[in-house]
Parts: C-alpha cells; sequence; structure tokens
C-alpha cells in the first residue's frame, strides 16, 4: 500500500441475503495482482468503499484460507451500509486493508476454543472459525464451541454454517438461542451470557473469544470471569467509529491505543488497562 | 567544516525573501484581517507580518489542508479509474516560531509510521523551513513550561535570529545551506560567533518574560493513574463544543473522510478537519458513542494533550503557543487546566 | 469565451402543486410557449421552500431560482404562503446584501388558471437572466476529475 | 451578587446558580456553575462579564432543581427567547438581572493590560472602565475599550427578571442602530460580494457561531445531518457561505443580537453585521421589535399578518 487512503477497485460478485437487514457481499479485486500485497488475517477488517458515498469499516468475515475471495457481511444501520445493500451483483465498490492486528491463532495452537457470539458479531469471529476448522489447520486445534444468539429465528446471520456445516464438523458444537419464543423455534430461548452460563464450559485450556452488542460482550466478559476464564484466555473485537484506519485521523481512541491499529481485537486484560470509552 | 552560522541585513533580508517570493511560492505569516495573522503565499516580503507571536492560526494548514483532495473517481466505462492529485512543488515556508516547528515534528510520527501519509509527508518534503526566533512571547505563550525553547528550533531548515539591526542565520540542514549557497551576497559567514551569541542573549531577557507558566512536573504520572475525575465535569460544563481549540492547535490532526459526487459516477475523496469536541465525532451509524457527553469529549481532549501523544509517540502533544488559550470564548485555559491537575495531584 | 457565446441560463422553479405547478400545466395545455430554460421543481407548498434548496439551486448552476405558490389568501394550507412571503421578503434582501443580484430570485403568487402569467412570469425571467448573464455567485463545478488541483494553486 | 446567590442555595430554593468567575486573564471571565455555598465567593461582576450565560440553562432542563443564572440586558433577550421555545421552563428558572452600563471588549482590552495583571475592582464612569490593580488605577477609555454591541444598548437593563441586583439604568434614545448595516448595503453588489466572500472565505466551520448562539438549540442540527447533506463538510467559499446564509435564516427573527457569534468568531467575522441586517429588515417589514425584547411577542417569521409587505405579485 503506497497510499494507504486509497482503495483498491473491486467487484461484487455475490450477495447473500443473511437476515432482513445483514447481507454478505463476496468481493474479488479487480487487479488479481492485489492477492499478493492483501493477505489478511482472521480478525482483521478492511475499508469498503462505495464511491460517492463514503467508507465504512467492516470486518472480513471470510478466512484467509477461502483464498481468491473477501466476504463482509454488513448489517444495514447507516447511509454507506444503506448504500452498500442497495447495490447488486456486478457493482465495483473499493477495498482498502487489511487492517489492524487479527486473532491471536498460533497462541491458540493446542487449545480448545469458545466462541460467543451475538448478531452481527459472529461476522469477526466467522473468520477464525473457518480458519481453525478449514484443512490441517484444524489438527492444530481442539474443541471448538460456538455459542450464538439473535434476537429472533430470523436474526441469525450464516445460517448455513450454523445448520448444516459447522454442527458436522468433527470436534464442533453449535449451541444456538434467540431472545424470544417463537413459532417454530424448538432451541434454546434466552440471552447469549445466560445461555453461556447454563452451558457453563470449563476454562481449562480454552480460550474464548467473543463479539456482539456493547451490552452483550459487557455481561458475557463478567459471564466469563465468573467461571474462571483468566483474562490473558478472554478475546473480544471492538468495533469503533473509525475513517482512515491508520492511525491517523484520531476517532477511534481509547485512551492512547487506536482501535484501528492496536485492535481490533483485544485480550480483557488488555481491555482491563484502558479508560471505558468504547 | 562547512560554514553554518552566517549574517544577514535587515536589507539583506528583504532582497532574499522578494528572491525567494520569486523563485519559489513563498508562504509567510499576513494579516489577512485586522487582528487574523494566518499564514499565506506572498508576493514579497512588504506583505509579510515579521512580529506576530504567534499567528492567528498555526502554518499546519500547509501540511494537512483545512480541506484535501485525496483523489478523484470515475466509474465511467464499467471499471473504477482513481487519480490523485499532483503532489506540492517545493516551496519555502517563512516565519514559523520555534513552537510551530516543534508541532510538526509532534505531527511528524503520526503521519508517518507503518502506514505513511502520501499527502502529509508529500507536502512536509516539499517544504522548506525558515524559522524565526521569537522576540518577545505572546500574552499566552508558555512554550518553556512543555519543554520547548523560543529560540532554538529544531526541525527547521534555516533559523533567523533578530539581533540589532541585522539577522543571525543558523543553517539547521543540508537543505538550509543550500538555500543559502543558492543566494550568494546575502548571507555573510558568521567566523566570530555573533549568532550564538546574539541567540543566548535574547534567550536570556526572553525567560523572564513570560507571564504564566504552568508546572507540568507530575500532571502525567498523576493523569496515568486518574481517568476519572469529577475535574472534568466542572471544564465540560463551561465548553461549547464547539472546534476553536482544536483548529487553531497546531498539534491537532484529527480529520474526516467524505465523498463528494452529483452523480456518483465521477466524484472527488477528500479529507477536512474535524474535531474531538465534536458530538459527533465519535457517534457511530447504529448511534452508540463511546465519549456520549461534552466530559469525555473535554477529557479526551487534554488527555490527548498532556498524556496520550507522550504515551505513543513519547513526544508532548502540547507545543505552549497558547492559541486555544487565545480564542477560547468561555476561557478554558489549558495553563490553568495544568496548574488545577497539579493542584489535585498534590492533595493524592 | 465560446463557451458564453452558447450559454443559456438555468432557471430552476420551485412550484406549488395546487397553483403554480398548475398553471404551468395550463400554459402547456394552451399550447403558450415559454423559454424552456426553467426546470420545475413541484413542491407542495410555496411555505415548504426551504432557503436552503435555494442555496443548493444556486451551487449546482442555477442561473436563478423561481419561487411560485398561491396568491395570499389561496393557499390550500391555509397560510403556507403567508409564511414563505414573510421568509422570502428576508431571505431576498439577505442574498443581495451578501452580494447576489437580487433578480436571480423571483417569487411570484401564480393560480392555477393563470397558465398565461406563468409563461409571461418565466420569459421575462430568462430575459433578465440573459441580460445579467451567467451566475457566478456560490456556484461550484462537479467533484470530479477536473477538480483535482493542488491545493496551493 | 454572591449574597443572593448564598442566598438561593443556602434556603434550597436553586441547585445550582450559574454567573460569573474571574478568568486567567484580567480581561476575561469564565462561566461558573455554583452548586454550594461556600463556592459563592467564586462569583464576580465587572466590565469583562461580557458572556452570555442563558443558553446553559437548557443542559439542565432535566435536573429536578431550579436554576438561577445571572443575566445582562442583552442576554435577558436570549432567555426570553428560549423561554418562548419552551427550550426553559419558567417556574424552573430564578433570574438575577444585572443592569448593565456596557462591557469591555477583550480583544482591546487585551493591547492595554499586561498579562498576568490582577484586578482588584472595577467602576464604569460616563468616560472611561476604572479599574483597580495591584499597581495602580488603570483607565480603559469607554470609546476605545467599550463592546461594539453595548454602543447602543436597547435595553440595560433586563427585560425580565425575579432579581435586580442595581439600580435600573434607562435606554439611550433611539440612535441609528443600523449605520453599519446600511453603510454596507450601500455600497455598490460587487463590493459587498467581494466583502463577505473575503470574510466567508475565511471561515474555518468550527461551529463556535453556532454553540454559543441562544437561538441555536436544534437536538440535531442541519450541518451535523448527513443525509440529506445540505452543507457538505468541505470548506470552501460556496459551503462556508451556504453555512452562513442558512444559519442567518435559521436564527432569523429569532437572533436577540447578543452578539455572541461575533465575539466567539476566531477569525473575526463579522457575523453580527449580518445577522443585524435580517434584524433590520424583520423590524422594518414587519413592524416587530428585537426578538427576545418582549415575552409576548413571537418570532416574525413563525407567524404573519395578512397586511404584511407583498412584492411578489
Amino acid at each position: 500500500m503506497d497510499n494507504p487512503l486509497k482503495p483498491y477497485p473491486a467487484t461484487i460478485v455475490k450477495i447473500t441475503d443473511e437476515t432482513p437487514d445483514v447481507k454478505t457481499f463476496q468481493i474479488v479485486f479487480d487487479d488479481p495482482g492485489v492477492w499478493d500485497h492483501f493477505r489478511h488475517k482472521p480478525g482483521q477488517v478492511a475499508q469498503i468503499s462505495v464511491f460517492g458515498v463514503g467508507e465504512a469499516t467492516i470486518s472480513i468475515t471470510s478466512s484467509p484460507t477461502r483464498k481468491g475471495l473477501l466476504e463482509f457481511s454488513v448489517k444495514r444501520v447507516g447511509l454507506l451500509t444503506g448504500a452498500l445493500h442497495q447495490l447488486e451483483a456486478g457493482s465495483k465498490v473499493g477495498i482498502r486493508g487489511p487492517l489492524g492486528n487479527h486473532f491471536p491463532y498460533e497462541e491458540m495452537k493446542g487449545s480448545d476454543l469458545l466462541f460467543i457470539g451475538g448478531g452481527i458479531g459472529l461476522a469477526p469471529l466467522r473468520a477464525l472459525i473457518d480458519f481453525v476448522l478449514d484443512g490441517e489447520n484444524r489438527s492444530h486445534y481442539g474443541q471448538v464451541e460456538i455459542i450464538y444468539g439473535a434476537r429472533s429465528a430470523a436474526d441469525l446471520c450464516f445460517k448455513d454454517d450454523l445448520f448444516n456445516r459447522w454442527p458436522h464438523m468433527p470436534g464442533t458444537k453449535v449451541y444456538l438461542t434467540i431472545d424470544r419464543p417463537e413459532e417454530g423455534w424448538n432451541g434454546h430461548v434466552g440471552f447469549v451470557p445466560s445461555y453461556l452460563e447454563e452451558i457453563s464450559p470449563s476454562p481449562r485450556n480454552r480460550f474464548a473469544i467473543t463479539c456482539g452488542p456493547p451490552v452483550m460482550i459487557k455481561f458475557v466478559l463478567s459471564a466469563l470471569q465468573k467461571l474462571g476464564f483468566p483474562d490473558e484466555r478472554i478475546i473480544t473485537t471492538l468495533e469503533m467509529k473509525m475513517k482512515c484506519g491508520v492511525g491517523k485521523c484520531g476517532r477511534c481512541n481509547i485512551g492512547s491505543k487506536f482501535v484501528c491499529v492496536d485492535g481490533p481485537v483485544f485480550y480483557l486484560s488488555q481491555l482491563k488497562e484502558l479508560p471505558p470509552e468504547f | 567544516m562547512s560554514v553554518r552560522d552566517f549574517l544577514l541585513t535587515r536589507e539583506g533580508l528583504h532582497s532574499w525573501l522578494s528572491r525567494l517570493a520569486r523563485d519559489y511560492p513563498l508562504i509567510a505569516p499576513v494579516e489577512e484581517e485586522k487582528g487574523v495573522i494566518t499564514f499565506k503565499q506572498v508576493g514579497g516580503p512588504q506583505e509579510i507580518v515579521f512580529d506576530c507571536a504567534p499567528s492567528t492560526l498555526p502554518p499546519k494548514e500547509w501540511f494537512l489542508p483545512s480541506t484535501e483532495e485525496l483523489f478523484a473517481f470515475s466509474t465511467a466505462g464499467g471499471g473504477i479509474t482513481l487519480q490523485e492529485p499532483p503532489g506540492p512543488k517545493e516551496r519555502v515556508l517563512f516565519g514559523l516560531h520555534p513552537c510551530d516547528v516543534r508541532a510538526l515534528l509532534a505531527l511528524d510520527p503520526v503521519f508517518g509510521g507503518t502506514y505513511p501519509d502520501p499527502y502529509y509527508l508529500g507536502r512536509r518534503k516539499a517544504t522548506i523551513i525558515v524559522a524565526l526566533s521569537c522576540t518577545k512571547p505572546g500574552p499566552y505563550c508558555f512554550c518553556p513550561a512543555v519543554g520547548g525553547d523560543p529560540v532554538v528550533a529544531a526541525g527547521a531548515d534555516l533559523l533567523l535570529t533578530e539581533s540589532g539591526s541585522s539577522f543571525a542565520v543558523k543553517a539547521m540542514t543540508s537543505r538550509g545551506e543550500e538555500i543559502i549557497q543558492r543566494y550568494p551576497g546575502h548571507f555573510a559567514p558568521d567566523e566570530e560567533g555573533r549568532g550564538e551569541r546574539a541567540r543566548q542573549e535574547l534567550a536570556g531577557q526572553l525567560a523572564g518574560m513570560f507571564a504564566f507558566l504552568p508546572d507540568l512536573r507530575g500532571v502525567k504520572e498523576f493523569l496515568d493513574g486518574h481517568f476519572e475525575l469529577p475535574y472534568w465535569e466542572e471544564v465540560a460544563s463551561r465548553c461549547l463544543g464547539c472546534g476553536i481549540c482544536t483548529y487553531t492547535c497546531p498539534t491537532c490532526h484529527c480529520f474526516d473522510i467524505f465523498d463528494q459526487s452529483w452523480d456518483g459516477a465521477r466524484g472527488l475523496r477528500a479529507r477536512c478537519w474535524d474535531s474531538c469536541m465534536f458530538s459527533q465525532f465519535t457517534r457511530m451509524a447504529g448511534g452508540h458513542n463511546p465519549r456520549p457527553t461534552q466530559k469525555e469529549r473535554v477529557r479526551n481532549r487534554f488527555l490527548h494533550k498532556l498524556k496520550y501523544h507522550q504515551d505513543r509517540y513519547g513526544l508532548g502533544g502540547c507545543v505552549g503557543c497558547g492559541r486555544c488559550v487565545a480564542k477560547c470564548p468561555v476561557n478554558i485555559d489549558i495553563r490553568r487546566i495544568i496548574g488545577d491537575l497539579k493542584e489535585l495531584a498534590s492533595h493524592g | 469565451m465560446s463557451l458564453d457565446s452558447q450559454w443559456e441560463p438555468k432557471i430552476v422553479g420551485f412550484c406549488c402543486n395546487w397553483c403554480s405547478y398548475a398553471g404551468a400545466d395550463l400554459a402547456g395545455l394552451n399550447r403558450l410557449s415559454y423559454s424552456p430554460t426553467v426546470r420545475i421543481v413541484r413542491v407542495p407548498c410555496s411555505g415548504r421552500v426551504n432557503p436552503a434548496f435555494i442555496i443548493r439551486a444556486f451551487q449546482r448552476g442555477a442561473d436563478a431560482v423561481l419561487v411560485s405558490g398561491c396568491h395570499p389568501g389561496d393557499c390550500h394550507y391555509v397560510s403556507g404562503n403567508y409564511h414563505a412571503r414573510r421568509r422570502f421578503l428576508v431571505f431576498k434582501r439577505l442574498l443581495e446584501y451578501v452580494g447576489f443580484e437580487g433578480e436571480r430570485l423571483q417569487v411570484r403568487w401564480i393560480s392555477g388558471s393563470e397558465g398565461a402569467k406563468f409563461a409571461q412570469t418565466v420569459d421575462e425571467l430568462d430575459r433578465k437572466i440573459k441580460a445579467l448573464g451567467p451566475n457566478k455567485k456560490m456556484r461550484q463545478e462537479p467533484p470530479g476529475f477536473s477538480g483535482v488541483k493542488d491545493h496551493e494553486g | 451578587m454572591r449574597e443572593t446567590a448564598r442566598q438561593l442555595l443556602r434556603e434550597r430554593e436553586v441547585g445550582l446558580v450559574i454567573g460569573y468567575a474571574a478568568g486567567s486573564e484580567a480581561y476575561w471571565v469564565t462561566p461558573a456553575f455554583i452548586k454550594e455555598e461556600a463556592q459563592a465567593d467564586r462569583l464576580v461582576w465587572n466590565p469583562f462579564c461580557v458572556n452570555s450565560l442563558a443558553k446553559y440553562l437548557i443542559n439542565y432542563h432535566h435536573e429536578p432543581y431550579k436554576v438561577a443564572v445571572v443575566v445582562k440586558g442583552c442576554d435577558s433577550r436570549a432567555l426570553v427567547r428560549l423561554l418562548q421555545d419552551n427550550q426553559v421552563q419558567r417556574e424552573k428558572v430564578v433570574v438575577i438581572g444585572i443592569p448593565c452600563l456596557g462591557v469591555v471588549d477583550a480583544k482591546a482590552a487585551a493591547l492595554k493590560i499586561a498579562p498576568g495583571t490582577r484586578i482588584l475592582g472595577a467602576s464604569v464612569t460616563d468616560g472611561e472602565f476604572l479599574l483597580q490593580t495591584e499597581s495602580g488605577t488603570l483607565s480603559l477609555p469607554r470609546g476605545e475599550a467599550l463592546c461594539a454591541k453595548c454602543r447602543y444598548c436597547e435595553n440595560p437593563t433586563p427585560v425580565l427578571a425575579d432579581t435586580l441586583l442595581a439600580e435600573e439604568v434607562a435606554a439611550e434614545p433611539a440612535a441609528n442602530i443600523y449605520a453599519e448595516v446600511r453603510e454596507v448595503e450601500s455600497w455598490p453588489r460587487e463590493k459587498r460580494s467581494a466583502f463577505w466572500d473575503g470574510h466567508f472565505q475565511r471561515c474555518l466551520r468550527c461551529y463556535a457561531c453556532r454553540n454559543i448562539c441562544p437561538a441555536c438549540t436544534c437536538r440535531e442540527c442541519v450541518f451535523d445531518q448527513t443525509d440529506p447533506c445540505w452543507v457538505a463538510k468541505a470548506h470552501n467559499l460556496s459551503e462556508n457561505t451556504a453555512f452562513h446564509l442558512i444559519r442567518a435564516m435559521h436564527v432569523a427573527g429569532r437572533c436577540v443580537d447578543c452578539g455572541e457569534c461575533e465575539r466567539a468568531c476566531p477569525v473575526n467575522i463579522p457575523l453580527r453585521l449580518l445577522n443585524q441586517k435580517v434584524i433590520k429588515d424583520i423590524k422594518e417589514l414587519f413592524g416587530v421589535s428585537t426578538p427576545g425584547s418582549r415575552l409576548d411577542e413571537m418570532p416574525a417569521l413563525g407567524m404573519f399578518a395578512t397586511e404584511d409587505p407583498d412584492e411578489f405579485n
């Protein structure tokens, strides 16, 4: 990247409706040579441009083991995400990145992994889930458990992964929950943090990785501590308003740290050192 | 060893500046409006304000313009074409005071680092900096309190210091030496160390002229351990939430990025100054705001100046120019804030 | 300049749905010819016309703006045009004060039966603006490749 | 003033007193928010108390307690406007009015008063402001030091107050208040255009004029909206002009001519000259008073009369 503010031209090749307000965009670079520089790691983010509207920071939801494409799951919340939702396959966009740090997948080798996600918060976790489940990587990790919840069954993202793919992978369990009972749902009902306490996974040799709405993260973090997970094995990824993504525009700081370059992935032990401004 | 010290008469300075204005874009402090001194391109020395202490707005506009085009885009023909603006021509920035030079040194690591910013760095590289020692501090100047020195300008190419009817010139970089060589006849070698004596003498005179020098000792250490302070509520209750302090600050660098297009097919991506004092600054599209009230925003600004910048880059975030002091409509005065924090620190 | 000789005024007409838009319609039905330099934007009421709309029109290249609504007393919403009258008496003076030619903002009451008045108003405005020439105040160029310039000029 | 504040706080009549405290230089004051009786000694009143404090009341409208606020005549017009818009509830505010003989322009004073000077006392005469300092008495001639907005004052005594802290001051007979506006009006169009272009291009868009303005109380300001975006973030002459014209129209009929926008402007844009133009026109056109002068007179552009002048036939 000789100019970190200039995006690579790219094309949306496929759009999947995940929920009424979340779509997954499959994107490829127009210049295949870009893949030589764009080597992302699970947990990293990118800036997606809709030219004429602007940019937004979105986590990369596809694992780097899936070569030749990037996936971004985007919830429609504002101007840019609204514009993105209007686009069709074949539309031109820009991609800037990969930005930020990544999940410590090297350090996690040999451990069991517990993923706890809420709503669109599963998107960044999915990159790591697929990374550890794909190919020979699988042998480096122990049990993979995924606790995931959404407001309703319709709001569950990645339904194909949740129902058809991940549960059938070896050593992998998926626990789903929705906030309120509804017709046709036979699964668990309740909020993610309380479901986590019900399941009560052992902290022994296990990393917990969580992402979701700020309030969910808050209660999940305290539940994990109650279960005995050490701060160094609790990992979360933060969302902040970002513009430049490269530590210059000054808005995503939490104390002296910039979420865009020092994050978005933080250990709980690191978060505890930071002022509570996130 | 090449001579690095020169002498320049007042007439010599004027004729040199006239030549510079012909050969380069020459940027210097001018009185744009009664009481408003800003850095503008000038046609010659007659337009320049030599004794501003300090200018109303800092020269950062010339490195981080208030609005700057990042690239133009066009989706004509099905693909996307991006075109970056041409880099700036080599230019001379004259009349920066040492605090302003120090502010650039504080900005450099922000725009350099792992992701070098070609726009800022391009302007930085294209700019020959001729600094001017202060002859008297402004009413709100406090650079010595934050480690500055009104007669030292590390980071400039040349430093001029007024001494009687002439100027002592110190070439601080090879680029500074080159520019002196390019204008033979203007500069006389200072072989007797008159410049050094002049600077020392001036430094001695200036030392007692600062009206109010806050004592920073222990303040950062106090802030390291005390994020939550009721004091910030008191400051925030007065704060209007405007952008004056950040826009007049030579080290504030926050910006926003936005697109401009009439039809979506062609347009510009640009950035413009933004301010951590604004309520929208950290507000996310979904409505969550990590700094929801003016208390968090005010605290962020002062911690940025007194702690965060130091933590991150090992450099002070405040250079003591006093511009925010001069312009705050409700008299939120960083010198007083430092004093208050110091007092809070001493009471445990 | 050759560009100037090809120049045709751009006039943006904000016409209230209930009177002036119908007036413009009537002008068309009666085959009254009027200057094609006007582009009509239908608004619910002259009272809906925010000064920001007019500013945006000038920014994007309008040489004149016509705001047209029901005659006082005839407003579909009872008083929208009375409010508009106060607003535009003030705004027009403000525009002149900061250096606009006052002729570039015209406000006219035109009823649904006044097709001829509509055509005449537009033609008159077109003539005035042709005499004045293009508006330069606040005008922007479309952002794009042509807009790329070095900040220092 | 201190005694009034102490009493209000002691008797729990109010939970907060908003007044002035000494600033970091002699010619500045800073808003003070006094919640405890013992803190009341921080309050000052002197010829440098230029800030309008009325708008701060909005920050406290959710509080259960009453708030007392110190107002000069011009500030009381701002308070009237806030009351008219129901931004502030009358029963929740105690108005401490100060009849005022005019305040000092800090920029002018800064040229005369050395930094670090301490003011021990001040008095105002017909011709000068007299300041007692540690090194003797300093005189600021009224002609040089008086704030521009005080050169003609319609309301030296607050139009609304629960307590007046001094004898009422009679308003001077009406003078040519809008002489400067008329001067600009008389210029050829090109000169007017160049004059305002020169000022608007300098605008930093710091929004101090908006944030300090007692007429600007929108929960979400049009200039902060991105969709629709009526004024782009870009700083250039066209967008800056749009900002100032839209702002002038938004406060038209509601601007109380307190001059705070012009005082706050860091690059000396003569904003009062812009807003006064609108005030003058609405007065002439619709026969109204300066906004905020009367509690029973609502903003001119929020109402109409069938017999208003009509130039649009």
